[in-house]
C-alpha cells in the first residue's frame, strides 16, 4: 500500500508541475517540450510500477518497469536483432513502397476519373483486408522472411495515405484553383505547383498514421511465420514462454522506434506545411 | 492580328445559377465586343454580374446560354493558348510561397527562365511598390499589399487578355492614382486588351475606351459608353468638361440599375 | 446510377481476369510438382484447369472464392453458426461498439490537447506511442486482466482492442482539423469574447469537420481490423476472425478465404455508409453538392 | 461447484473426453459446473490460471514446467495423454532420411512453449538452431503446413491427429513423405495433461472438486475412446466457429485414441522423468534450469481412480 | 459614462513583428485619444499599420511598447465585456453557415433568444441591402455581397465600439453613399464610438469627427484632424467649402506620407 499510495501521490504532484510548466513560457521551449512529456512517461512508469508491486501483480501478467529495464539492458544484441529484421528490413522497406504506391494511385485516380468512380470504391474493400487474414496469405506467397512482412505493411500503409491524399487533392480553393486554369497550366504543371502542396497537410496525415500502422504490421506479421529473429517472433514466442519481461523490453523498442518515425515525419511535415494554420497556431 | 479586330465577342449570353433555393439569373441576354487593344471597364452594384462575366471570358464559368468567343476561338481555346492574366477580387496568394515564389508561378509554368524569372519578378515588384517584399509570406503583409502582389503575379508575363477585378479596391487614392498611370503607360506601350471591373466611376472613366455598364437581377447590360477622351491621359484630365459628362453618364445608368431597389 | 457502376464494374472485370491469370500461374507450380512426384508430366492445357479446382490453392480463382461464400451466406440460415452472415453479424457488432468507443475517445482527446496545453505536450507524445505497441502482444493480456476484473463477457475486451486501433487516426486527424481555422476567423470570435467552448462549437468543430470524416473512414476500417484480431486469442468462438483462424489452422484456405471476403464485404459496407454520413453532412454544411 | 477448464488450443477432438463428459453429463453426476474454455494463438494457458480465469488448464509438460520456473506453480494433477502425438514430416525429395540429413536443411517449427520438444531434441542430435553452417535453420511456423506444400521448409512440425493429415489431404501421399515420430526419436515428452496451481491444492475442498474433476473426464475420455464418431459428433457440435468438419474430427478422434489409449489418468512417473531429463540435457539453453520439485502429484488421481 | 470621455487612449504605442529577415516596424510611438461617440478614421498608404492598430484596440495583437486603454481597461478586459464589433478587411464568413447563420453567430454567443436574433438578421440584411440572400452560402454572392454581409454581421448585435477595416472598399459609390448614411444614422442614434479604416479621402471626411492620417516604415501618425462638419450631414455637403478644405488637407498628408518613396 505504501508503494501504491506513494505512487498516486508522485502522479498528483507530477501533474501539477506539469500544468504550471506547460502554462508558462518555459513550456513554450525546447527544453519544455521535452521536459512535459518526460516527466508524464516517467510518472506513468512510477505509477505502473506501484500498481505491480501494491497489488502484488504476478509478473507473469505484467511485470514491473525495473523488471523490464533490467531485461533490455540483459539483452541489446537479441533486441537489436530483432529491430533490424523487422523495423529496418521489415517496416521501413514496407512503408517507402506503400507510400510510393499509394502516392501513385491516388495521382492514377485523380488524373482518370474513370478509375476514381471505378478504382476507389474496390480500394475501400482491398484497404480493409484484416491483416489477421492477410499475413497468412502473404507469408505464404513471400516466403517467411521480411519480404512477406514488407509485402503485409505495404498494404497496411496505402490506404490511409490514399485517402488522405486523394482527400488533399480536392483540398485547394476554388480560385487557387481557377487562378491555374487562367495561367493555361496543364494537369501536371497545377498538379506539382498547387494540388500536391494544398494536399500535403492530408498527406502527412496519413504518413503519420501509417508510420504506426508501418509497426504493427510488420511485428504482426511475424506472429503468422517467421524466421527466429524479429520483435513479433519475440513476443509471441516469449508470450508463451512467460517471459513477459521480454515481451515489454521489444514493446519498449517498439514504441521507441515508432516515436522516433512519427517524430521524423512530424519534423519534416513542419518543415513543410509550415504555412498551414494548425503549423502557426 | 490588326488592332480594332474583335477580340472577345458575346452574343445574347445567358447565365443560370442553379442554388439550393431556386436559380439565380446571374447574366441575362449579354452582347457585347470588345476589340484589340480596348481598355473595357465594367460598372455596377455589386452582384450584378461584373465577376461572372469575367470568368466567362476566362473560361472558368460555362454560360448556360449564347455564344461568346475569344479571339474567334472558344474561352477555353484561348485558355489553353495562354491568352489571359486575370487577377481577381481577392487576392488569391498561395500561403506556401513568398511573395516572390507567387509571381514567380505562372512564370514557371509558362516556362521562363530563371534568369529571366528574377528579372521580371523585380520589375513587377518595383511597378506595384513593393519592393523589398519579395521574400515574405502572405500572411505577413497586409491586405493592399497582398492586392498587388496579385496584380504584380497577373502583369509579370504577357498575357494578351488582361483581366482584372476591382484591383484597386484595396489601395488609397495616391497608390491607385499612381498605378492607374502605370496601368495606362503599360497598355499603350503593349496594346493589350484589358477588362477592368471597378466601382470607382472617376477611375473607369479615366482609364477606359469603353465603359460597360451592368445593372442586377438579373445581371445585364444597361448601357456600353465609348469614351472619346484621347490615348494620352495626364491625371488632370479629369477636370475636363469631357471627363465630367462622361462620369455623369455614367452614374444616372448606374442609378437607375440600383433604380428598382431604391 | 449508370457512371457509377459502369468503371466499378469494368475495373471489376480488370481485376478478375488478372486475378485467375494469377491463380493460373501460382497454383500451377503445385500441379507440375504433384506430377512430377507422381512421375508424369502435364501440358499447359491438362495444367490450366487443374489449378482452378484445388483444395488448398495458393490463390483460388474467383469462382472458388464466391462458392465459398455463397455456401456461407446462402447455404444455411442466418442463425446457424455455420453461416457466414451469422459470423458477419458477431464481427459487425464487435466493430461498431469499438467504432463508436474510439470514435468517443479519439474525439474527446483530440478536443482536450487542443483546449489544453499540457495535454497536448505530455499526452500525444504517449498517444503516438501507444500505436506502436502491438495490439496482437496486449490482446491476450487484456483478455487475462479483464477476465481477472471479473468481466466474463467477450464483447468487452473486443471492443477496447477495436477501440484501441481505431481512435488513433479520429485523434490525429481531430488536432488538425480542431487546429485549422485560420486566424481571422478565430480573431473574429475573440472581438466576440466567446468562450472556448463557444469558439469550440461554432468554429473548431465545423472547420474539422472535412478532416473528421477523411479519418473516419481509415478508423471505421480499423475497427474492423482490431475486432478481428480480437477475436482470435479471445477463445476463437465467433466472428469472421474466428472463421479465418479455423480455416488457415486447418489447411482449409478456402473459408479463410471466404471469411477475408466477408470482412472486405464488411468494410466496404461500413465505408459506404461513413462515406453516406458525410455527404449527408457536407451538404447540410453548405458544401457545393 | 463450479470448474473453468482452459484448452489449449480451439476446440477439437483434441479435447473430445472434456466435451463428452460435460455432454453426457458425467460432470454433472459429480455436482459439478463446468466451463470450457476454448484455446487459441497467443493465449498461453498458465497466463491465464495465474491471472484467475481458469480452475485447471489443459497443457504439455515442457510448457509446464518452464512456467513452473517462471513462478507460475503448476502441478500435474492427471495425465490423460499417454504418449506424444508430436512428429517432424518431411519431403522425401529434399533427401531426408534420418536425422543425421537434417544439417543444413529448413525445419518449421511451433513456437509459443510448443518449441522445447523440438530444442531438446535438436541439441541432443548436437545441431545448433541459429542457423550457423552445419546446423538446421528454424522458422517459426504458422498454424498449418503450408512452408511443407510451398516448399520452404523441408519437414514441419506436425501432429499425429491433425497437421500431418493435412499434408496427406493436400494430396502429397505417405510415400513421398519422410516421418519422425518424437516417441520413435526417444525424445518425446507427455502432451496434454491437466494443471492446477500448486497453492490451491493445499485446501482440501478444491481437491475434492478436482478429484471428482478428473475423474468424470477420464469417463469422459474413455467414453470417447470407445465411441469415437459419437465423441466426434459432440465436438463438432460444441465448435461456436462452424468451420470444423465432421470428417477432420472423426479422423482426429480416432488419432487422439490412440494417444490416450493405456491412460488412466495417472501420471507415469517415468514418462515424466523422462520429459524432466530430456528438458535439461539441452546443451547451453535448457529449458528448464534444474529438476522440479512437487510437479506432479498423484493425491487427486489416487483418489479419483479408487 | 459622458459622451466625450476617452474611450480609446494609446500612449507611445509600438509593435515590431518578428519575421524570417528581420523585425517589421508596423507601429512606432503612436500617441491618440479617442472619445465616447467619435467617429475616427484612419487613413494611409497600404502598410502603414492601419490593421495593425484596430487589431491592438480590440486585443487581437500585442503591443511591443506603450501603453493602451479602452475603458479605462486594458483591451483584453473590454473584449472580455464585449465591447467590440469588428469588420475585417476580408469578408471572413464561415463557408459553413449560411449568411443569416453567420450574421447569427455573435447573437448566438451573446447568448440573444431565438425571435430576438431572427428580428435582427432580418433588420441588418435590409440595412445592408441583402433581404432574401438570407440563406445562401457565402461562395454563392458576389464580392461586395460577402463584404455586406460580414457588416451586417458587426451591426446585428449592440457592441460599444465599432471597429471597420475598409468596409466598403468592395462596394460600388452609389451602395456605398447609401451605406455611408446607413452608417452616419446608426452613429447619430446610437452614439457608438467607431473606428473606421479606409482609404477614400471624401468617405473618411464625410463620415468622421476625426480623421488620423497614417504614414509607413515605421508606421506612425502623421496627422489628426478634427472635423468642424456638424453631426447632421446630408450628402452635400461633400460641395462645401470646409469640406474640400480637409480633404485637402488629408491629401496633402497622404502625399507626404508617400513622399519616401517617390
Ligand atoms: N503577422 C505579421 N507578420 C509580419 N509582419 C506583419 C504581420 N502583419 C502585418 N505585418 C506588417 O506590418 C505592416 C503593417 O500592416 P497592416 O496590415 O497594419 O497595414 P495596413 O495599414 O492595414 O495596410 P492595408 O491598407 O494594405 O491593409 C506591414 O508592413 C506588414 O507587412
Ligand atoms: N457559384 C455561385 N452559385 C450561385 N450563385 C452565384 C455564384 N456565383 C455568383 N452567384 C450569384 O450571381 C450573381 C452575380 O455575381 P457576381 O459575382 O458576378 O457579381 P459582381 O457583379 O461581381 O458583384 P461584386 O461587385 O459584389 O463583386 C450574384 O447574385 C451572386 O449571388
Ligand atoms: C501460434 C501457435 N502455433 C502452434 C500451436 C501449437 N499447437 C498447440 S496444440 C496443437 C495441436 C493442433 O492440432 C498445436 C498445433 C499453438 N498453440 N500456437
Ligand atoms: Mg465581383
Ligand atoms: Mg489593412
Amino acid at each position: 500500500m505504501i508503494w501504491l499510495g506513494g505512487a498516486i501521490l508522485f502522479w498528483l504532484a507530477a501533474w501539477a508541475v506539469n500544468a504550471s510548466v506547460a502554462g508558462s513560457a518555459a513550456g513554450r521551449s525546447r527544453a519544455g517540450r521535452v521536459f512535459v512529456p518526460l516527466l508524464f512517461g516517467i510518472t506513468v512508469l512510477v505509477l505502473w510500477e506501484g500498481v505491480v508491486r501494491g497489488f502484488g501483480v504476478q509478473p507473469v501478467i505484467l511485470p514491473a518497469p525495473s523488471a523490464i529495464w533490467a531485461r533490455i539492458v540483459a539483452s541489446p544484441e537479441v533486441l537489436w536483432a530483432d529491430f533490424v529484421q523487422t523495423v529496418v528490413k521489415g517496416a521501413l522497406t514496407g512503408f517507402v513502397m506503400g507510400v510510393g504506391a499509394a502516392f501513385a494511385m491516388a495521382i492514377a485516380i485523380d488524373r482518370v476519373p474513370f478509375l476514381q468512380r471505378g478504382l476507389l470504391p474496390i480500394g475501400n474493400f482491398v484497404a480493409a483486408l484484416p491483416i489477421v487474414g492477410l499475413a497468412p496469405i502473404l507469408v505464404m506467397w513471400f516466403g517467411f522472411d521480411w519480404q512477406s512482412k514488407a509485402a503485409v505493411v505495404l498494404v497496411m500503409v496505402f490506404f490511409p495515405v490514399l485517402v488522405n491524399l486523394v482527400a488533399g487533392l480536392q483540398a485547394s480553393e476554388r480560385m487557387q484553383r481557377d487562378l491555374m486554369a487562367t495561367w493555361g497550366a496543364g494537369y501536371w504543371q497545377a498538379l506539382v505547383k498547387l494540388r500536391l502542396p494544398a494536399a500535403m497537410p492530408f498527406f502527412f496525415n496519413g504518413l503519420k498514421i501509417a508510420t504506426t500502422l508501418a509497426l504493427i504490421g510488420a511485428i504482426v506479421a511475424e506472429f503468422f511465420g517467421s524466421p527466429i529473429v524479429g520483435m513479433g517472433f519475440r513476443i509471441s514466442t516469449e508470450v508463451g514462454r512467460l517471459g513477459l519481461d521480454m515481451v515489454w523490453a521489444e514493446i519498449a523498442v517498439a514504441a521507441l522506434a515508432g516515436s522516433v518515425f512519427y517524430g521524423a515525419v512530424s519534423v519534416v511535415e513542419r518543415w513543410v506545411t509550415f504555412w498551414h494554420p494548425a503549423q502557426r497556431h | 492580328m490588326a488592332a480594332g479586330a474583335p477580340v472577345i465577342e458575346a452574343k445574347g449570353l445567358n447565365l443560370t445559377f442553379q442554388t439550393g433555393d431556386g436559380p439565380v439569373h446571374a447574366l441575362k441576354d449579354v452582347n457585347l465586343t470588345v476589340n484589340r487593344g480596348d481598355f473595357v471597364s465594367f460598372i455596377g452594384p455589386s452582384g450584378c454580374g461584373k465577376t461572372t462575366f469575367l470568368r466567362c471570358v476566362a473560361a472558368l464559368e460555362h454560360p448556360t446560354g449564347g455564344t461568346l468567343t475569344v479571339n474567334g476561338m472558344t474561352p477555353d481555346e484561348a485558355r489553353r493558348k495562354r491568352a489571359y492574366g486575370y487577377v481577381f477580387q481577392a487576392a488569391g496568394l498561395y500561403p506556401w510561397r513568398t511573395i516572390a515564389g507567387n509571381i514567380a508561378l505562372p512564370l514557371e509554368i509558362m516556362g521562363f527562365s530563371k534568369a529571366e524569372q528574377a528579372e521580371r519578378i523585380e520589375r513587377v515588384l518595383e511597378l506595384v511598390e513593393l519592393k523589398g517584399f519579395g521574400k515574405k509570406f502572405p500572411w505577413q503583409l497586409s491586405g493592399g499589399m497582398q492586392q498587388r502582389a496579385s496584380i504584380a503575379r497577373a502583369l509579370a508575363f504577357d498575357a494578351d487578355i488582361l483581366l482584372m477585378d476591382e484591383p484597386f479596391g484595396a489601395l488609397d487614392e495616391i497608390v491607385r492614382d499612381r498605378l492607374n498611370e502605370e496601368l495606362l503607360k503599360l497598355w499603350a506601350a503593349t496594346g493589350k486588351t484589358i477588362g477592368f471591373v471597378t466601382h470607382s466611376i472617376p477611375e473607369a472613366v479615366y482609364l477606359s475606351t469603353k465603359i460597360v455598364v451592368m445593372s442586377p437581377r438579373p445581371g445585364r447590360i444597361t448601357d456600353v459608353i465609348d469614351s472619346p477622351l484621347p490615348k494620352e491621359r495626364p491625371l488632370d484630365i479629369r477636370d475636363s468638361r469631357e471627363f465630367i459628362e462622361i462620369a455623369h453618364r455614367v452614374r444616372e445608368g448606374l442609378r437607375a440599375g440600383h433604380g428598382d431597389e431604391v | 446510377m449508370r457512371e457509377k457502376v459502369l468503371p466499378v464494374l469494368s475495373v471489376l472485370g480488370i481485376i478478375v481476369v488478372i486475378w485467375y491469370a494469377a491463380a493460373v500461374w501460382m497454383n500451377s507450380t503445385w500441379v507440375y510438382d504433384q506430377a512430377e512426384r507422381a512421375g508424369t508430366t502435364v501440358s499447359f492445357a491438362e495444367m490450366v484447369p487443374q489449378t482452378m479446382a484445388q483444395d488448398r490453392p495458393l490463390l483460388p480463382p474467383p469462382h472458388q472464392v464466391v462458392k465459398e461464400l455463397w455456401k456461407g451466406v446462402a447455404g444455411q440460415a442466418v442463425t446457424s453458426k455455420r453461416s457466414l452472415v451469422y459470423h458477419g453479424f458477431v464481427t459487425f457488432r464487435g466493430t461498431m461498439m469499438g467504432f463508436a468507443l474510439g470514435i468517443v475517445m479519439g474525439v474527446a482527446l483530440a478536443v482536450s490537447i487542443v483546449r489544453f496545453r499540457v495535454m497536448d505536450m505530455s499526452v500525444m507524445p504517449w498517444a503516438i506511442i501507444s500505436q506502436t505497441i502491438p495490439i496482437v502482444a496486449l490482446a491476450p493480456m487484456i483478455l487475462t486482466v479483464s477476465n481477472q476484473l471479473g468481466i466474463d463477457n467477450r464483447e468487452v475486451p473486443k471492443a477496447i482492442i477495436s477501440a484501441y486501433l481505431s481512435f488513433f487516426p479520429v485523434l490525429v486527424s481531430m488536432v488538425k482539423g480542431l487546429r485549422s481555422p485560420d486566424a481571422m476567423q478565430l480573431d473574429l470570435l475573440r472581438t466576440y469574447n466567446a468562450s472556448e467552448s463557444e469558439t469550440f462549437w461554432k468554429l473548431r468543430l465545423p472547420a474539422s469537420m472535412p478532416y473528421f470524416f477523411a479519418s473516419l473512414k481509415v478508423a471505421v476500417a480499423a475497427a474492423l481490423i482490431g475486432t478481428i484480431v480480437g477475436e482470435l486469442p479471445t477463445g476463437a468462438i465467433e466472428g469472421l476472425g474466428a472463421r479465418m483462424l479455423i480455416g488457415s489452422q486447418f489447411g482449409e484456405p478456402l473459408i479463410m478465404w471466404a471469411a477475408l471476403f466477408a470482412s472486405a464485404i464488411l468494410a466496404g459496407m461500413l465505408i459506404v455508409l461513413v462515406g453516406t454520413v458525410e455527404q449527408v453532412a457536407r451538404r447540410r454544411m453548405g458544401g457545393p453538392a | 461447484e463450479d470448474v473453468t477448464l482452459q484448452l489449449k488450443w480451439v476446440t477439437q477432438a483434441q479435447f473430445a473426453g472434456y466435451y463428452v463428459a460435460k455432454d453426457k453429463g458425467f460432470y454433472e453426476e459429480e455436482g459439478l459446473n463446468v466451463t470450457i474454455k476454448p484455446g487459441g494463438p497467443d493465449l498461453a494457458p498458465p497466463q491465464v490460471i495465474a491471472g484467475g480465469g481458469a480452475d485447471v488448464i489443459v497443457e504439455w509438460m515442457p510448457a509446464a514446467l518452464a512456467a513452473r520456473e517462471k513462478g507460475v506453480p503448476l502441478v500435474n494433477i492427471a495425465q490423460p495423454f499417454a504418449s506424444s502425438g508430436m512428429m517432424l514430416t518431411c519431403l522425401k525429395e529434399t533427401g531426408i532420411q534420418s536425422p543425421a540429413d537434417f544439417a543444413d536443411k529448413t525445419l518449421g517449427v511451433w513456437f509459443f512453449g510448443n518449441e522445447y520438444p523440438f530444442l531438446s531434441w535438436m541439441s541432443q542430435l548436437g545441431l545448433a538452431t541459429d542457423g550457423s553452417p552445419g546446423g538446421v535453420t528454424v522458422l517459426k511456423q504458422g498454424f498449418n503446413v503450408d512452408p511443407l506444400l510451398q516448399k520452404q521448409a523441408a519437414c514441419v512440425s506436425t501432429m499425429t491427429y491433425n497437421e500431418y493429415w493435412q499434408v496427406i489431404d493436400a494430396g502429397i501421399s505417405p510415400d513421398d513423405l519422410v516421418t519422425f515420430k518424437y516417441e520413435d526419436q526417444g525424445v518425446a515428452t507427455l502432451e496434454d495433461g491437466l494443471y492446477v496451481l500448486e497453492d490451491r491444492l493445499a485446501d482440501p475442498a478444491f481437491q475434492e472438486t478436482m478429484v471428482k474433476f478428473v475423474r468424470a473426464s477420464m469417463k469422459g475420455w474413455k467414453y470417447a475412446e470407445a465411441n469415437p464418431d459419437e465423441a466426434a459428433m459432440i465436438v463438432l457440435e460444441n465448435d461456436e466457429t462452424g468451420a470444423q468438419t465432421e470428417n477432420h474430427q472423426k479422423r482426429m478422434m480416432g488419432e487422439i485414441a490412440k494417444l490416450t489409449a493405456g491412460s488412466n489418468g495417472a501420471l507415469d512417473v517415468a514418462a515424466a522423468e523422462r520429459t524432466v531429463a530430456s528438458l535439461l540435457s539441452g546443451g547451453s539453453d535448457p529449458v528448464i534450469s534444474k529438476a522440479p520439485e512437487g510437479a506432479w502429484t498423484s493425491a487427486i488421481t489416487d483418489k479419483a481412480l479408487q
